[in-house]
């Protein structure tokens, strides 16, 4: 790892308007940008700072703020560190510009994103379903869909109630020790 | 009138008859009707199946100074037997639904059934010629009536008519000049002068004389330089024509070389002469020259995705078996080589058949784009199973039996390389086959034939009793062998001690109603186990291991094209390497020539060129 | 909802046929799908088809306690499940700011190096069973379960274990663990030769894998590959070494590599890891015994435990290659957001589409098995 | 010989075939079992496979000539195992020799092509396209092998070539006179198994067990009694080309079993070529082997 | 889909047997072939879930399943027992059940690990059915998250004794209840659900047919059915 390439990319970034950088560590920098300008940082870390490898994009739902975060994770194999550049694009109508002519991992995300999530990324490559080709439901990872609520509509369970544990719920149910009693 | 003169005259007839009445709709009846007529007189002639009788006509011409006559022997009539017989169900095969549908596409009824019986008619006047002279003129006929049939079907078609007739030409002046050497060497176009001149010619002359007939008899046989032209010429020929050539045709090729070359000259003058350099002599050359037309053709066939083209090309390789039987020249070999000729001509005219029947159903021969009719035409399926079986020469088809004699002189006589050459060409046509029977008749039923009928009688009739044919003359091998021995007496071979089921001697026999009783009993044992347990239901093609997959209708399942990956991968940089490049060298070289001959033909009459030839020729010798 | 279309459609004409491989077929790993368009035996089209192994591992953690995630995480990966609890520990520790006694350190990389070993000798087993040899998967899956032995001993399970929870881990080494630790690692040594002679070295199989599936670097790189299959390219590059986690940075072991790029290469580099795992867990093994205090931090009641706001991201090298952890926690007693970025999801999809695509029909499995994807990362 | 013995040699010769058939499965499940040290089947594991096969209550059918395919498969083995002279029976050996036995043996290769070519399923095709690629890589240094021993011989007939070398004792057995041919035999023998290194056609990885992919009930029952016939089959034709087929059956039973054994021990050791590699080899070495030899036996 | 009817099976005595065998050998007979069923068991090569780790070190050298006559075999036409191990997600369910029909019977379905019981430790995830039970009839569970090698193949016995008793029949409650089944799966998978396998043509030819085979649930997949294609093998039993 190369310290004085860490200080060089800090001093550069915090120059740069519009972004928020935060270093958490020595092999970790959050930055919070803005959603028109995250291209142009990736592009930027990527053709002068080396991060050439995307590690993840991570979606976040934050319904209560009408945003969805998108948190591209790159890492450098020169500097030796992980830039997580977060952005926040309006959740609706939820669309988002593609990265994939800077990182082709990024197909990948974007898809999974997409059909987790429902954000729709122009430019990728590949947006049909992968993982819910046959679900025809909401995009499950939203916060407002209720996985349990829909198992409990969708599915049924097998009644199972033996003997042992009638017992067992008349002696006060499964577990002995009440949860704030339990100490470690 | 003799017998001959009969059997000629009811040829004429046919052609005259179709000639003239060939566009009536019960025109391939009558026409059908008058071969049989022909296979009467044929059987009239039956001593000379049996023993060495001999059939002269009793037309008879002067020609420059020498009597032209036409006669028939035991060789001359097991041909004979063979080409009316394929013409016989070739025409049948030609009448019902498959000419009402020719007739639909706009094509002239009358022209096809005129040209399948002037190629009858040329091929008998060519089998009964009874001296060199005649000889030549019913090989020009045979060229001709060839080419009428083979240029039918379009202007494609013509095109490899075309380039037939460029190497039919060829191979007629090749043999015009040595039946001209003949004469200047023996005064005489008899074939009694040539056989008692031969002792007494210098190998020299002897070496041009086989390389002028053998070439010209060898481009109608499609012998490996020169056998480009025939696969194709032949896959466009209209179904039942293809048929009729693909069973008969080149066989005039041999027929003309056994009786030349074997009959004239000796399998003896033959070893006496060897080539400079090598250990080979022309018995060995002629050998080598089969082992490769079996080989190479066969490949390329492997390669084909038409149905037909498949097919040709087989019919090229399989002539290699009949010649390599033949030039063997002990009992066993050459009796396998003829009675080849025979099964292949049931198999082939079938094959041919059961792809017309494909093709009047479905409209293509591209094996892409069939698949999985068996469930729709299993009739037609069972004829190209029979023919494919005997083509590839297994048990119990009658193809094993001409197989098995050549494989065992092979041996007894002592010559590996042949023998695994030989082999090596029916692997390879065991591969093809099965890629025609499967892409056409087996895997997947594409939708748009999913309501394709079984081929009408008159079509599916003559392949049956052709398939039924090959079961039986391989069931009791000895009833063809009886006509090829008295033909091996008649050409001065040595002649095949057999039974009816096939031959025995002590080394290892063949007992074909033991073998096939053997196979049938164990395949009956085979359904019997198969029967007695568990009932099974039948299930739809969708209904298939897909990889835990959902199989759909639209999409294609079906393995077709490039079906031996594997082995191309190994052998087909060859093809590329070699073979492509040969052939289409010599592909261009001969539409050079075609062209070439074809701009002079438009220009002067033909004749006049004959006639320079025959001059330069003459001179030649003269000057000699 | 119909699964596929049966409707009634002409036939293209076409040469090309489509084949399925998966999700029940011997020639891909785990229950996943591939469907390739060929010609002949050269594949023209091919296309991942995922999903078969989904559980919503992401929604799930969202609507559990901290703490009972730690017994969903093993599953995401089953063949190399500690991996998955370390990072996820790791990432809590990260956000609560615990300090891991160093015990629990070395105990960690313990595991998480026997893990490897094992998935390794999964993983070769597996290929060798591609290419039609049996008799290195019966050999590699019974070694392998000598190590899930130990595991058992460890944590009383054979497979997942539920043993790293957040602060260190769950009890301590049995008596004299380490001794059969090192016996078996003995044994497992003295049957690499064997491993050599059938498989690594077998002619038949070198010539079979070799030129199958090549990634040149700059592919390799472009594509996200890690792991040993980005080390199969010649790039020395392993986040045990580039970014330290638990005690790695101290230990001593090489980063092998291979410059083949291709299906052989990436089995020699996993074959080389195999050793320097065993390299690594003798060094515990050496060690270990003088580190001496508590295998774990206190930890508040972790049915009640609110992790404090914030985001952290781990990575940690599995046996596939970078294995990441995306928490978000809102100050809650359920993570907000977890993203698992399994190594796989590169190599099973992209990675796999386009080594397959202008391949033989031969190779497929041999490639799938050579990046040696594991499905359910991919579907979580 | 009368008739009653023929048809008592007839029905005795492929029952016994399919018994040591059955043996030499279980033998090679065992060798298997051996080398990747494990306990293995039990004795009658193979009986137990057949009759559960054939006692399955539904089975599928894609078409009659997959049946058909079944019967000829398992039909053509019976037939030719009466071909194959055992000790104290020659059955019809004297009918058709080895050449027709080659012939023959085609014939079980064909029905299940067409078999499974029925069933419409790539992976079967494939494994036919495969297989048939296979034959013509194995058969052409089996038939210089043949050629050899018929030339050496100047018999085709199986009983005589047996009855020749016994005649001189074990230096009279093919294999010490034909060296080179008997080892480009096992090269053959390998192949015609369908073991590993050859074992494309199978090949579950690549094209889910190929031919037998479709295959459910009687008719994998009837595969599984192929494979036993199969076996038997190129085992006794070894023995009889170069171990001096039988004196009796207490010595030709070990000499079967151990010309089986090698194909089988030495699959356990070798992943599967390609199928171009296959042919490659086929056509190198062997073909190499045998003209050598086929040049000593014909000076 | 909840608004398709669920149903129950209405537990009647088995219809009783054709009396074809009157040969006290014939008892012998089924008693050697059920002693032969349960000593050679193929099972299916399908992971459908995590359990699947499992099964390799059963098959191989340290348990070797192959002596209890168990080989693992590539395609359902070859198998007879179909392991689902673990969890089941609903884009499985559908090949477990496409896959289940295409095995021949008699056939086994063994629900390893808790997640077939009940959902397991998935109870609450959106993508994984929960009761196996439902869609396809189980003739053995082994219990467990995961079971280890010992417990899989102690439930491999135990479903061998039942098939050498004769008392392992569940694949006949398929055909015999196809409607319970059949309605199952359509309130799970939608109304349009159809498999290549027709089961009542398989109930018909094999004489399985109760009074609880057909019934609303095969009504509306007549109704909903896409013909595969004009080679109707597809059914003649239903307008029979």
């Amino acid at each position: 790892m190369d310290k004085n390439l860490n200080v060089w990319l800090d001093n550069l970034l915090q120059e740069i308007e519009g972004i928020k950088f935060r270093r958490k560590s020595t092999r970790r920098v959050r930055i919070d940008v803005a959603m028109d300008a995250l291209p142009t940082l990736l592009e930027l870390l990527q053709g002068r700072a080396s991060y050439v490898h995307l590690s993840a994009i991570t979606c976040v739902d934050w319904p209560d703020d009408g945003e969805f975060e998108l948190v591209y994770h790159v890492w450098s194999y020169e500097t030796q560190s992980l830039v997580s550049a977060h952005t926040r694009i309006p959740r609706d109508p939820g669309v988002y510009l593609s990265i994939y002519d800077l990182y082709e991992p990024a197909a990948f995300f974007e898809r999974d994103i997409h059909e987790m999530f429902g954000v729709f990324f122009e430019g990728s490559p590949d947006m049909e379903k992968f993982i819910l080709t046959e679900w025809d439901g909401p995009p499950p990872m939203r916060k407002e869909f209720d996985s349990e609520a829909f198992v409990n509509q969708q599915f049924e369970w097998q009644p199972y109630h033996p003997d042992w544990l009638k017992e067992l719920e008349e002696e006060g149910g499964g577990v002995t020790t009440r949860p704030e009693d339990i100490r470690w | 009138m003799t017998p001959l003169d009969h059997l000629l005259l009811l040829s004429a007839l046919t052609a005259v008859f179709t000639l003239a009445a060939g566009n009536i709709r019960s025109a391939g009846w009558i026409a059908t009707l008058l071969y049989a007529a022909q296979g009467l007189a044929l059987v009239k002639m039956w001593g000379m199946g049996y023993g060495p009788e001999v059939a002269d006509s009793s037309i008879s011409f002067q020609l420059l100074g020498q009597t032209m006559h036409w006669r028939f022997d035991s060789l001359s009539w097991f041909f004979a037997l063979i080409t009316v017989g394929a013409g016989f169900f070739s025409s049948w095969f030609a009448s019902g639904g498959w000419a009402d549908h020719y007739r639909a596409q706009g094509n002239s009824l009358r022209l096809f059934h005129s040209a399948l019986a002037l190629n009858v008619f040329s091929m008998l006047v060519l089998l009964a010629s009874g001296d060199l002279l005649s000889l030549f003129i019913g090989w020009e006929l045979v060229s001709w009536a060839s080419f009428l049939i083979m240029g039918l079907a379009s202007t494609r078609a013509m095109g490899y008519a075309m380039r037939y007739l460029t190497y039919a030409i060829a191979g007629a002046m090749a043999i015009l000049m040595g039946i001209v050497m003949v004469h200047a060497q023996t005064g005489s176009f008899e074939f009694a002068a040539l056989a008692a001149a031969v002792p007494g010619m210098s190998n020299g002359t002897l070496w041009l004389l086989l390389l002028l007939f053998g070439g010209g008899f060898g481009v109608k046989m499609a012998l490996v330089p020169v056998h480009l032209w025939q696969a194709k010429a032949y896959a466009e020929t209209p179904g039942p024509g293809a048929a009729f050539l693909g069973a008969i045709s080149s066989r005039m090729g041999l027929f003309a070389l056994i009786l030349v070359i074997i009959q004239l000259v000796g399998i003896g003058r033959l070893v006496g002469m060897s080539i400079p350099y090598t250990f080979l002599d022309a018995r060995d050359l002629l050998a080598w020259v089969a082992v490769f037309t079996m080989i190479f053709p066969t490949y390329i066939a492997l390669r084909q995705h038409d149905a037909r083209r498949l097919l040709a090309w087989h019919g090229v390789g399989q002539t290699g078996y009949m010649l390599l039987g033949v030039v063997i020249m002990d009992d066993l070999g050459s009796a396998g080589g003829l009675m080849h000729v025979f099964n292949y001509a049931t198999y082939q005219a079938m094959l041919f058949m059961s792809v017309s029947a494909i093709m009047y159903r479905t409209g293509t021969a591209d094996l892409n784009q069939l698949g999985g009719l068996v469930t729709r035409m299993p009739l037609t399926f069972i004829a190209m199973l029979v023919g494919i079986i005997g083509l590839a020469g297994l048990p119990p088809m009658n193809g094993f039996v001409s197989k098995w004699l050549i494989y065992r002189s092979l041996v007894a006589e002592g010559m590996p390389l042949l023998f695994v050459g030989a082999v090596i060409g029916t692997l390879g046509t065991i591969l093809s086959v099965y890629k025609l029977i499967h892409n056409s008749f087996l895997g997947q039923l594409r939708l748009e034939h999913a309501k394709v009928e079984e081929a009408p009688w008159s079509m599916t009739l003559p392949m049956l009793s052709l398939a039924a044919i090959v079961f039986l003359t391989g069931y009791f091998p000895g009833v063809v062998l009886d006509w090829i021995s008295a033909l091996q007496a008649s050409v001065g071979l040595p002649v095949l001690a057999h039974h009816l089921g096939g031959v025995h001697f002590a080394q290892g026999g063949l007992d074909m109603i033991w073998i096939n009783s053997l196979l049938i009993a164990g395949i009956a044992i085979g359904a019997l186990i198969f029967y007695s347990t568990g009932r099974s239901q039948r299930v739809h093609q969708l209904d298939n291991y897909a990889g835990g997959h959902f199989l759909s209708a639209d999409v294609r399942y079906q393995y077709s094209d490039n079906f031996y990956p594997g082995l191309l991968h190994l052998i087909g940089p060859w093809y590329r390497k070699s073979f492509r490049w040969a052939e289409s060298a010599l592909v261009s070289l001969t539409d050079a020539l075609s062209l070439a001959m074809q701009g002079l033909y438009r220009q002067v009459q033909p004749s006049i060129y004959l006639l320079i030839t025959v001059v330069i020729a003459l001179s030649w010798v003269n000057i000699r | 909802m119909r699964p596929e279309n049966y409707q009634a459609v002409n036939h293209p004409p076409s040469n090309e046929y489509e084949l399925n491989f998966g999700p029940n077929h011997p020639g891909i790993e785990g229950n996943y799908a591939f469907k390739v368009k060929l010609n002949g035996d050269r594949v023209l089209e091919a296309r991942a088809d995922g999903g078969y192994l989904h559980r919503g591992f992401e929604k799930l953690m969202e609507g559990r306690l901290w703490i009972q995630n730690i017994a969903l995480v093993p599953r995401i990966c089953v063949p190399d499940p500690v991996p998955m609890e370390v990072c996820y520990a790791l990432a809590i520790e990260e956000l609560c700011g615990l300090e891991v006694p160093e015990r629990a350190q070395w105990i960690r990389v313990m595991q998480l190096e026997m893990s490897r070993v094992a998935a390794h000798l999964f993983a070769f087993g597996g290929h060798a069973a591609t290419t039609g040899m049996y008799t290195p998967m019966f050999w590699g899956i019974a070694d392998r379960d000598l190590i899930l032995d130990r595991f058992e001993e460890l944590t009383g399970g054979r497979v997942y274990h539920i043993y790293n929870i957040p602060g260190g881990v769950r009890r301590d080494l049995p008596e004299g663990y380490l001794g059969r630790l090192s016996g078996l690692l003995d044994y497992l040594e003295s049957r690499l030769p064997d491993y050599d002679n059938l498989f690594f070295t077998n002619q038949v199989f070198v010539r079979r894998a070799r030129d199958v599936g090549t990634m040149t670097q700059a592919q390799a790189l472009k594509w996200g590959v890690t792991g040993p299959n980005l080390r199969a390219t010649g790039l020395a590059l392993d986040v045990r070494r580039d970014d330290p986690y638990l005690v790695y940075g101290r230990l001593e072991f090489d980063v092998p590599t291979e410059a083949g790029g291709d299906a052989l290469a990436r089995n020699l580099v996993r074959r080389s890891e195999l050793q320097q795992s065993i390299h690594i867990l003798r060094q515990v093994i050496d060690r270990l015994p003088e580190i001496d205090g508590p295998i774990r931090c206190p930890i508040p009641n972790p049915l009640a435990w609110n992790v404090p706001a914030g985001e952290a991201y781990t990575r940690v090298e599995s046996s596939k290659g970078e294995l990441a952890y995306y928490v978000v926690s809102t100050g809650g007693g359920k993570p907000y957001r977890v993203h698992v970025r399994g190594p796989s999801s590169m190599h099973a999809v992209q990675v796999l589409e386009r080594l397959a695509v202008g391949s033989r029909l031969e190779d497929i499995a041999q490639i799938m098995f050579s990046l040696d994807a594991c499905p359910p990362e991919v579907d979580r | 010989m009368s008739w009653q013995e023929l048809l008592l040699e007839l029905t005795l010769m492929p029952l016994l075939a399919f018994v040591i058939g059955l043996a030499m499965v279980l033998m090679m499940r065992r060798i298997a079992a051996q080398i990747q040290r494990r306990v293995g089947p039990p004795l009658l594991q193979p009986i137990y496979d057949i009759v559960k096969l054939y006692s399955k209550q539904t089975q599928i059918s894609h078409g009659f000539i997959h049946e058909l395919g079944i019967m000829m498969a398992v039909g053509g083995y019976i037939a030719a195992e009466a071909l194959l002279p055992v000790p104290g029976m020659d059955g019809l050996a004297d009918k058709g020799g080895l050449i027709t036995l080659i012939y023959f043996l085609m014939v079980p290769t064909l029905g299940m092509a067409l078999g499974v070519g029925q069933c419409a399923n790539p992976n079967g095709s494939i494994g036919i396209s495969r297989a048939l690629t296979a034959m013509l890589a194995y058969d052409i240094p089996f038939v210089i092998v043949v050629f050899g021993v018929a030339f050496h011989y100047q018999t085709t007939n199986l009983a005589e070539i047996a009855a020749i070398q016994q005649a001189h004792g074990v230096s009279g057995w093919g294999m010490m006179e034909m060296p080179l041919l008997a080892l480009a035999a096992l090269f053959a023998l390998q192949g015609m198994m369908g073991k590993q290194p050859f074992e494309v056609y199978i090949a579950p990885a690549e094209i889910a067990t190929g031919p037998m992919v479709e295959m459910s009930g009687k008719f994998m029952g009837g595969l599984f009694v192929m494979q036993s016939f199969q076996y038997y089959t190129a085992g006794v034709l070894y023995t009889i080309l170069f171990l001096g087929g039988g004196e009796n059956w207490l010595t030709f039973l070990p000499k079967i079993f151990a010309v089986v054994a090698i194909p089988m021990t030495i699959a356990m050791l070798f992943p599967r070529f390609r199928t171009e590699d296959l042919v490659r080899l086929m056509w190198k070495w062997p073909v190499m082997a045998g003209l050598l030899g086929l040049a000593f036996v014909m000076n | 889909m909840k608004d398709i009817k669920k149903i129950e099976i209405i537990q009647r005595p088995p219809p009783p047997e054709p009396a074809r065998r009157t040969n006290p050998l014939a008892r012998v007979f089924d008693e050697l072939v059920r002693f032969c069923q349960s000593r050679s068991m193929f099972m299916l090569h399908y992971c459908t879930g995590c359990g699947a780790i499992e099964l390799p070190p059963a098959m191989t050298s340290r348990f070797d399943m192959e002596r209890l006559g168990i080989q693992p075999m590539v395609t359902p036409r070859q198998a007879d027992i179909l392991l689902v191990t673990g969890y089941v997600s609903v884009k499985t369910l559908k090949r477990i059940i496409l896959t289940y029909e295409q095995m021949p019977s008699p056939k086994y379905v063994i629900g390893i690990c808790s997640c077939t019981v009940n959902g397991g430790m998935y109870w609450q995830s959106y993508a994984t059915a929960k009761v196996l039970k439902d869609y396809i009839p189980v003739d053995v569970y082994i219990a467990g998250c995961m079971p280890r090698p010992e417990a899989v193949i102690s439930g491999l016995r135990a479903l061998m004794e039942d098939i050498r008793t004769g008392r392992g029949d569940a694949w006949k409650k398929y055909y015999q209840n196809y409607d319970f089944y059949l309605g199952n799966q359509q309130r799970l998978f939608g109304e349009k659900w159809q498999t290549p396998t027709d089961v009542i043509a398989e109930a018909h030819h094999y004489g399985m047919m109760t009074d609880q085979t057909l019934g609303e649930h095969t009504d509306l997949l007549e109704q909903n059915e896409v013909p595969l294609d004009a080679l109707r093998t597809r059914l003649k039993a239903r307008t029979e």
